[in-house]
């Protein structure tokens, strides 16, 4: 392909998924709802858009609420956004933008199934960064890595001591536990000794990493959880002590962008966790039928975001000082120390010597 | 104009590059912006560093690359704790009003 | 290696942003627009075959660095120290225009060079390193084979840096417990 | 792939922590002790246990690559084109080095991390590591070199450390005002220079004869010239190879005897107990000391050429042989020292003197995979056993100072004489310290040689190598290993079992957990040593498997093989090597067992319920009526034998070995002569001559830097513009002028 071919093709491709995924969370936002009200024993959003049912007399209703997400929408388009005065500006202005770009970039490489043919046309459903050599994972490392700044500058450009001080402890909490999720991330490219998002999946086909790496699995998945800033790691939304945190001098479309950035994180990150340990497209039939792998890792990113909003209604908020600590002195090490265990195991088990030193230990207690 | 850039358009921009933060560095008097200049310099070393890794078909630039990524983020960070210790000490970054080495 | 209108398109950018970057008023304006032209160099490693190189910079520099950065100017609160453009006194008026006048002559050595001919490429197979295989095990194989040893020494270096980050975080600590 | 480029970090790891240590580990501990103290101690114990780790993944690439040695070079050391004289510094990586490796650098993590415990709350807690990670770096020279020369940096390093870390406390005066410490260092250092003069000769006719010190090299070469029936010239002078080989290792068995403590150099090591106990157990029992059988063992060629050719010293002994009675009188007379010492470390001095001389006595009489297995075995268990009396020390001074603040009485005061290191203050200490009373316990069974633990594999190897190789050894080998399960008994009864004797072990107390992990750690390494080697059970099992290792029998055997030309060269029958099967002789450890069981069993019957007080004299001296009525036998013994015997230990112990040998030999003629020396330097050499230049070149200093201070604006800036300016005019002189 030319590169000119592969730029179209690159714009399509974002252009579809940009608008799934805003529109995945759209309903992610009712799904959160629905899915909390069930959880406390409440209905939750059933007025917005409803199929009545005629023959009970419009009483019992199909689809309660789906109609909100776009009242939601127009609800945040109609309202006054003022500025506050003395803001930084510019900043002011960007900064929600930098939020939401990096949670749209990173579903670039995620691999949403596998090469097909549709009729004349080859479709290869992921886009690559500099294609030939590829460097998925650290394209992932690297957005979520500046992803931190739509937070800090939106604390800091509002000039508001609330924001500023939610601003500060949303970026280093995002830094600490980037760490750990950046070393986790190192497990699965060592067990399918590629940077390919794609030969990760494929290296999943016998069996799922979080089955073979369940801790890392778990980590990740908290290390996910603190980095999207929810609960329990959503220090920064503490209303007790910040209000709102780094957004609260924002409204109107403006916050409604932060709101975004928020489900659409939790979007990119449940795709990137089910690429690394839940196998991403993979499934039965895949092999004859490509496009079942959409249907696969779209359930499997369902599934995590109600685990993630099953943890939200279950568990309470940490205080600040556990929540670093438990960063830094709970997760990294665990991350540290679970990279290291399995780099040295594949490391023996490829000189052959992991074989033979198993043997030596059960002749020694066999004989 | 020639189809494609060879090495000399990026030793131009690169010394363009290195230049500026040579400016920043005697100009300015606000440390931390003192450090981002240092950082800029390193930058554009780098940059022609892997033009020349691509220029010379070898992968040793690239190597020299990480190493000079590294040893910034070390240095950066150290720096800023120096800047952080000085202001709490001094009450001011400002590089002019740090000069206890006079003779 | 890359077409010479994105090429200018891209270096103008990253040309601007340092300038900004030196100009500006505001430290954390300064701080983006250190961002801007990291990024920029980023894509510039794209279009010369480092996508490594390209990614870590984005992850080290944007990701770290610079909100290292941020982070400590919105601690100190130290945006607004001293515009650039303040009253220039007796000694530093002197070292002004001395270092403007280097960095011209830095420029003017390179304007210079380029003009006499440059880099001699008699001989030097420009076309090897767009084929040159860049990717992260190449460059590991690169850097654990040939480079081991300075890459155990860049590794003390960051022992050492953290241990003297926690030293300079620590005394403080300590006097303010004392006082 | 493999991790031998990985070598040199077993290195550097120690220097990392030394360097750090030694530069800042000061300010940490005075700015905040407490974390300062964990600070450095962790440091130094993390860089410990990181080359433990190193050597670890050279084992497993050594298993990896079928146990090749290997040579790293590291960099040209001594290079003289015009002598032809090259010397690489290269690290030797085979299963021997290796071997030694993990010993080092495994016990001494773990001395490491008791020593936090250990030294907490000294003064010089930060020197103490420094020192302590010297010691491993210059031990990991001594034994991963690939050539002598390497190795004697690294024999002179370890003298250096023992000398510095003997006289740790050497401020200390004793009751009479001597600085005791700072004495027993200096004695140290000065008898290990006779031994190293000794290496040094023997170093001298190797490079003379070899033209090289590369191990590789001069035993490769060594072989060559004894097939060839070389002579080698001496000036005008020709001596055929055996000859000189005999007169190289003697030399070597002289550097052995300074380094391993062994007759007639062996006095330096009880008074080495000075030192702190993480010291005494790490370098005086477990490394240090053992670098002598290292050097024996890495010279196994030419010791085996000497006994293949027959060559002797004067026609009366070859030097191999020599070597196996020194051995075996050293492990007899230690022994028999130990029953008269009333120090529980000094106790466990002699015992390490005594065991050293099992391992010469095996390395001389050829059983050298016994000598390592046994070098191993005793790194554990008389680790474990200092460390243990470490943790008893410490209990003591704790139930001591327990007493002083509680104001139990006036008596008890700092000074009123009492030791905590006096085994006549101790007693029933097995309830107050049950944790230090098992693992000692289990320590002192396996040094007396007590069935399954390591000790007794490894002793009995000894044993039934010399009971075919040479029966008068072997039967001062029993006699030695009787004698050790007796000093053990008395030990053990008079530290643990009976009743306190003094206030202060009514009050003894546990010591802390990072004292007492280490101790189970190496108790479970006493428990399961004996598995790395371990015999077959019957002749015919050792004759059906052709005396060669298989499975997990003579696991050692099969390692250590790799690195000792000998064995190959002795199957090629080019050597003389005296091997015998390695089986579970029901001889010889039957004798063994029962010695062992014997002595203990004595002891017991010696000194059970005794002493009653700590003034009341020792058993060995008195004659209890009862044994008339009971044993004609024993109090026969008691009436004849032991008066006798005890007076011979207190004769060699107080005469010969003290008043002749220590202080009369060491302490007048060679300290003095060493004092007048240093002071003649020191007074004269220095202060008139050195201080007159060095004050000179102070004041000129000086004058020229008040002149130049004034360049100093102290603006950051200046600076910078001064470095632009400089790189610019080169940049500017390199294009335009100098082309």
């Amino acid at each position: 392909m030319t590169p000119g071919a592969i730029a179209i093709r690159a714009l399509i491709i974002g252009f579809i998924i940009s608008l799934a995924v805003i529109t995945g969370f759209a309903y992610t936002t009712l799904l959160e709802r629905k899915v909390l009200a069930r959880l406390q024993h409440r209905v939750g959003p059933n007025r917005a858009g409803y199929i009545p049912i005629p023959w009970r007399g419009g009483e019992k209703r199909l689809l309660g609420g789906f109609m909100q997400p776009a009242a939601d929408a127009v609800k945040l388009f109609m309202k006054e956004d003022p500025t506050p005065a003395k803001v930084d500006r510019v900043t002011y202005n960007i900064a929600p933008m930098l939020a939401v770009i990096p949670a749209i970039l990173i579903l670039a490489v995620i691999p949403w199934a596998p090469a097909f043919r549709l009729g004349p046309w080859r479709f290869t459903p992921y886009f690559a960064v500099a294609p030939g050599i590829n460097v998925g994972v650290l394209f992932i490392l690297a957005v979520t890595s500046i992803s931190v700044y739509g937070v800090i500058l939106a604390g800091w450009a509002s000039n508001s001591k609330y924001a500023v001080l939610g601003g500060i402890r949303a970026s280093a909490q995002m830094i600490s536990y980037e760490l750990a999720l950046g070393i986790i991330v190192l497990i699965p490219i060592m067990m399918a000794n590629s940077m390919n998002l794609g030969d990760i999946v494929e290296a999943q086909r016998p069996v799922w990493f979080i089955f073979i790496q369940p801790l890392a699995a778990i980590v990740f998945f908290i290390a996910a959880l603190a980095e999207l800033q929810r609960a329990p790691f959503d220090l920064l939304e503490a209303e007790q002590e910040l209000s709102a945190g780094f957004n609260v001098e924002y409204a109107g479309m403006r916050f409604g962008m932060f709101f975004m950035a928020e489900y659409m994180k939790m979007i990119s990150l449940s795709a990137i966790f089910s690429t690394f340990f839940l196998g991403g497209y993979g499934g039965p039939f895949v092999d004859r039928l490509p496009w079942l792998g959409f249907i696969y890792i779209i359930l499997k990113i369902i599934f995590c975001l109600v685990l993630m909003i099953w943890i939200r209604a279950s568990l309470p908020r940490l205080r600040y000082d556990q929540l670093m600590g438990f960063g830094w002195k709970g997760l990294l090490p665990i991350a540290v120390l679970n990279f290291i265990i399995t780099a040295v195991l594949i490391v023996m088990a490829e000189e052959g010597t992991l074989a033979p030193l198993l043997d030596t230990v059960r002749q020694f207690f066999i004989g | 104009m020639p189809s494609a850039v060879n090495i000399n358009w990026y030793i131009a921009l690169s010394s363009i590059l290195f230049t500026i933060g040579v400016l920043g560095v005697l100009l300015r008097r606000n440390a931390i912006i003192l450090f981002m200049s240092v950082e800029l310099m390193l930058n554009s070393a780098n940059l022609l560093f892997v033009a020349f890794a691509r220029h010379l078909g070898q992968l040793d630039g690239q190597v020299l690359v990480f190493f000079v990524i590294t040893v910034a983020a070390a240095e950066v960070a150290v720096g800023l704790a120096l800047i952080v210790a000085i202001f709490r000490t001094k009450k001011s970054i400002n590089i002019d009003e740090i000069n206890l080495l006079k003779g | 290696m890359i077409h010479p209108i994105p090429f200018l398109l891209l270096a103008a950018v990253a040309v601007a942003a340092a300038l900004g970057m030196l100009l500006s008023h505001n430290a954390v304006h300064s701080a983006l627009y250190l961002v801007l032209n990291f990024i920029t160099v980023a894509i510039f490693y794209l279009a010369l075959n480092a996508p490594f190189i390209a990614m870590v910079q984005v992850t080290v520099y944007a990701g770290a660095i610079v909100v290292l950065f941020l982070f400590v100017i919105m601690l100190l609160g130290a945006e607004r120290l001293r515009s650039p453009v303040d009253e220039v006194r007796g000694p530093e008026r002197f070292h002004r225009y001395t270092a403007i006048l280097l960095a011209l002559v830095l420029v003017g050595v390179a304007a210079y060079l380029l003009f006499q001919g440059g880099v001699d490429m008699t001989g030097v197979d420009t076309t090897a390193g767009a084929t040159l295989d860049a990717s992260p095990q190449a460059l590991g194989l690169a850097l654990f084979q040939s480079y081991v040893f300075p890459f155990q020494v860049t590794g003390v270096l960051l022992l050492a840096a953290i241990a003297g980050v926690v030293i300079f975080g620590h005394t403080k600590k300590r006097g303010e417990d004392n006082a | 792939m493999n991790t031998f480029n990985l070598a040199p970090l077993i290195l550097i790891l120690p220097v990392i922590g030394l360097l750090l240590n030694g530069l800042f580990g000061r300010r940490f501990v005075e700015a905040n002790p407490a974390n300062g103290e964990r600070l450095t101690g962790w440091l130094a114990s993390l860089m410990t246990i990181g080359a433990f780790l190193v050597s670890l993944s050279l084992f497993l690439s050594l298993l990896a690559h079928g146990f090749e040695p290997i040579i790293v070079p590291l960099f040209n050391w001594i290079d003289i084109p015009s002598a032809d004289f090259l010397v690489n510094w290269a690290m030797q990586v085979d299963t021997l080095s290796v071997t030694m490796m993990l010993v080092v650098t495994g016990v001494g993590s773990l001395i490491h991390i008791y020593a936090i415990g250990y030294m907490h709350g000294d003064p010089d807690f930060s020197r103490f590591f420094t020192y302590l990670n010297l010691f491993i770096f210059f031990m990991l020279i001594l034994v991963s070199g690939s050539s002598y020369l390497v190795m004697f940096v690294g024999w002179e390093g370890v003298g250096l450390c023992s000398y510095l870390l003997i006289s740790f406390w050497w401020a200390r005066l004793d009751k009479n005002g001597v600085p005791a410490n700072a004495n027993a260092g200096r004695k140290a250092m000065i008898m290990n220079r006779i031994g190293d003069f000794g290496v040094i000769l023997a170093m001298i006719l190797l490079f003379w004869t070899f033209g090289t010190l590369d191990y590789q090299a001069v035993f490769s070469g060594a072989v060559e010239m004894f097939e060839a029936n070389h002579m080698v010239a001496f000036g005008g002078l020709s001596v055929p190879l055996p000859t000189v080989l005999t007169a190289v290792t003697a030399l070597f068995l002289l550097g052995v005897t300074g380094k391993s403590a062994q007759i007639p150099l062996y006095t330096w090591l009880p008074d080495a107990m000075a030192g702190p106990t993480p010291v005494s157990a790490l370098i005086h029992a477990a490394t240090m000391v053992t670098a002598g059988v290292y050097l024996l063992v890495r010279s196994n060629v030419l010791y085996e050429i000497v006994r293949t050719s027959g060559a002797t010293i004067l026609g009366l002994i070859s030097t191999p042989n020599l070597v196996a009675w020194v051995g075996a009188l050293t492990a007899f007379f230690a022994a028999l020292i130990a029953f008269s010492q009333n120090d529980i470390k000094k106790v466990l001095a002699y015992s390490t003197v005594s065991q050293l001389g099992f391992m010469v006595a095996a390395a001389g009489s050829g059983a050298y995979v016994a000598a390592m297995f046994h070098l191993v075995t005793h790194a554990f268990f008389k680790a474990l056993l200092f460390l243990g009396s470490g943790s008893v020390i410490h209990g003591m001074e704790h139930g001591h100072h327990h007493l002083a603040h509680a104001g139990h009485g006036a008596t008890h005061t700092d000074d009123d004489g009492f030791d905590p290191q006096d085994m006549r203050y101790m007693g029933g200490l097995r309830r107050r310290m049950p944790t230090t009373f098992i693992v000692y316990l289990i320590g002192s069974l396996a040094l007396a040689g007590i069935i399954p633990l390591a000790g007794f594999w490894s002793k009995d190897e000894i044993l039934l190598h010399d009971q075919t190789y040479a029966t008068p050894i072997f039967i001062v080998l029993a006699i030695a290993a009787l004698g050790t399960a007796f000093y053990v008994a008395r030990q053990l009864i008079m530290v643990f079992f009976g009743k306190p004797r003094h206030a202060a072990a009514e009050h003894a107390a546990e010591s802390p957990a990072l004292m007492t992990t280490p101790l189970v750690v190496l108790a479970g390494l006493t428990v399961f040593g004996g598995l790395l080697n371990l015999p077959y059970l019957t002749r015919a099992m050792a004759e059906a498997n052709h005396n060669h290792p298989a499975g997990i029998f003579l696991m050692l055997e099969s390692w250590l093989e790799h690195s000792l030309a000998s064995f190959e060269l002795a199957e090629e029958g080019i050597l003389a090597l005296p091997r015998t099967p390695v089986y579970l002789s029901l001889l010889v450890a039957g004798i063994s067992t029962a010695l062992a069981v014997g002595g203990l069993l004595l002891g017991y019957l010696v000194y059970r319920g005794r002493p009653r007080t700590s003034s009341e004299p020792d058993r060995l001296a008195r004659t209890p009526i009862w044994w008339w009525s009971v044993l004609p036998l024993n109090s026969l013994y008691m009436k004849g034998f032991v008066p006798l015997f005890n007076r011979f230990s207190v004769w060699l112990a107080d005469k010969v070995d003290w008043a002749f040998w220590h202080d009369f030999v060491h302490d007048r003629v060679i300290r003095d002569i060493f004092v007048t020396g240093a002071e003649f330097s020191a007074n004269v050499l220095d202060a008139q001559g050195v201080d007159g230049v060095v004050n000179g070149a102070g004041k000129t200093t000086q004058r020229l830097a008040r002149g130049l201070r004034l360049t100093q604006t102290g603006y950051a800036r200046t600076y910078a513009l001064a470095v632009l300016l400089g790189a610019v005019g080169l940049l500017v002189y390199f294009l335009f002028m100098a082309g």
